[in-house]
């Protein structure tokens, strides 16, 4: 089964990330599919590539760049959660005159289109929020 | 069929408005926060649930983290997110509630 | 898939879930068909006169007006959470339909996909 | 003395909960989703916090916000951030609660 | 100021409040007298045998057994609160002074501030 | 009088940061001194340099910035939770091998202390939080 996965929370703040992730792994040891992870709301957060934790926990980040780059995976996140959160990549960053964005590939920026399509053609849609 | 999550402690009132909405033949699991729903053996909200015979299921990573091993109401069932994926591939949609 | 239901469960201003979960209907409207469920706090979301200049907060929930000319004509909301907020249907920016617990539990059922806010 | 600032709607446990910590002397201001809790007159926590004259105040932005300026209960008043300043500097200390 | 009071009224996991305001806590103990008073699911944090390993949460609770060497001596939870959640003392790492409804509201008169997570 | 304002909610996400800005623009007002503010927990996400909000709504970092600079006003962010939010300054980002940070002056990252700092030497604490 394919499914999409979307996170609403953003990382540490609220358990949302943490679970979604988990349950990512589960979703491909299971010998499932994952046809997208969608990042909305504070969701976004987790695409920062500053992210600098405590090295006694776990680099939320660094753990869904990993598990996207072993498995091929869509990370998406919603442009406009994005933007108005501080979340840029290198050519939002040009187009509002900001030196330098903060994520890099495997997130990609995109739209919301990019999250009903998920829930039209994946078989489940399972969502992690705060 | 409806696998509903919940993921917030009995203090909100996330348990006793889900519980209206689950239908025979969906089934319930607690996560996170939602754990602590199960960690009393006297909410008459999930004893009506199971006295239904709707699947209640607990995250077990989340009881053992938060100190819940022994204290979870024994009609509740644990399962792993590998259990939690089946359980999405057995119900038909999901509907998150917190 | 052919039907998606989204479920709005914030009030408004408080946090950004109602705004960014309008956002998601709007844009979902362009390629399926859609409802809004409006449960608990929610249906605050609706209430008529929001007025925000003095907050300085975005007056999203206008945009509600519009669902109609995107296509989104099944809206629904509880009974019981409209009394207890003693509210009417005539103090909300549109009229969605009453649903007592049998009918709401239905809702969820007639939908193929859920996505919540 | 004490200020106690809500901001979450009676939907949640916030208000009961913070009404036992109310003492004579304090005063009560509703903030964000808090002025939700002023939207009815028949909430019998706040109804008994107005008996026992605890001052109860709402923040008029927000009750414009949120389209609440003509359902208010009566005897809750109104105040702009100024008036909130104010409150603050008369007691002693605040509390938030939410 | 003389005493500062600390609120934990979230439960642990599921948000960063309660490790984020028990850093808090430590800091203030550096500077001055310091008491924590544990509210609602907040005294969820004390509980014993958290076992984190499987979550890769972080088990922070724990540090609440070093408080003690920080010179914070003064926890308070309610006791309604406790029975509530079918908890005795012997169930929390470290024993909080179990109070009634006029001696928690007792507590927040007593100390000159209150910092709330 | 001296007053101590602590954010504890990200920008947009909850209202806390609205109300904080509000209340502190009312405190200037009303003729009292802010002695510091202090961002805490999600309240840190108030000072990411890279948020682009849509034109039709408040840019908050902005607004605390400009109040900040008008009325010579503390802005400190822990740096704790900053960290592990991804929200650095050029010295955190060069110390964890960032090409770049994201928060400048005014904003200015610190430790706990100064939150304690604050109760003890303001004669108010308000917080502000989601």
């Amino acid at each position: 089964m394919k499914f999409l996965i979307v996170v609403q929370g953003g990382p540490y703040t609220s358990q949302a990330s943490l679970s979604a992730w988990h349950f990512a792994r589960a979703v491909l040891t299971r010998g499932h599919e994952i046809y997208r992870i969608f990042f909305y709301h504070d969701g976004v957060y987790n695409a920062n590539g500053l992210l600098s934790p405590p090295q006694d926990e776990v680099n939320l980040h660094e753990a869904w760049r990993l598990l996207a780059v072993e498995n091929d995976l869509e990370l998406v996140i919603c442009v406009a959660s994005a933007l108005r959160r501080g979340i840029l990549d290198q050519t939002e960053a040009s187009r509002y005159e900001k030196p330098l964005g903060n994520v890099e590939a495997p997130f990609i920026i995109s739209g919301l289109g990019q999250l009903i399509d998920g829930t039209i053609n994946a078989d489940r849609t399972m969502t992690f929020g705060s | 069929m409806i696998l509903h999550t919940l993921n917030k402690s009995p203090d909100h009132p996330a348990l006793n408005r889900c519980a209206g909405f689950i239908s025979d033949g969906d089934c319930l699991i607690l996560i996170e926060d939602g754990v602590y729903c199960a960690a009393t053996n006297d909410s008459s909200t999930l004893n009506n649930l199971l006295l239904r015979e709707i699947p209640v299921f607990c995250l077990q990573a989340d009881v053992e983290a938060r100190g819940l091993l022994n204290r979870l109401n024994p009609a509740v069932q644990l399962i792993d997110y590998e259990g939690f994926v089946t359980l999405s591939t057995e119900q038909t949609k999901s509907k998150r509630w917190g | 898939m052919k039907k998606l239901l989204f479920v709005q469960s914030h009030p408004p201003h408080g946090s950004l879930f109602g705004q960014e979960g309008l956002d998601a209907i709007l844009a979902g409207s362009a390629f399926i068909e859609c409802g809004v469920l409006f449960l608990g706090d929610g249906i605050y979301q609706l209430l008529k006169d929001q007025q925000t200049t003095a907050l300085a907060s975005k007056n999203f929930s206008v945009s509600y007006q519009a669902l109609h000319d995107y296509g989104v004509e099944s809206l629904f909301c509880s009974a019981a959470d409209l009394l207890a907020r003693n509210l009417t249907v005539a103090d909300l920016i549109v009229t969605p339909t009453l649903l007592d617990a049998t009918e709401l539990a239905a809702v969820l059922r007639d939908y193929d996909g859920i996505l919540d806010f």
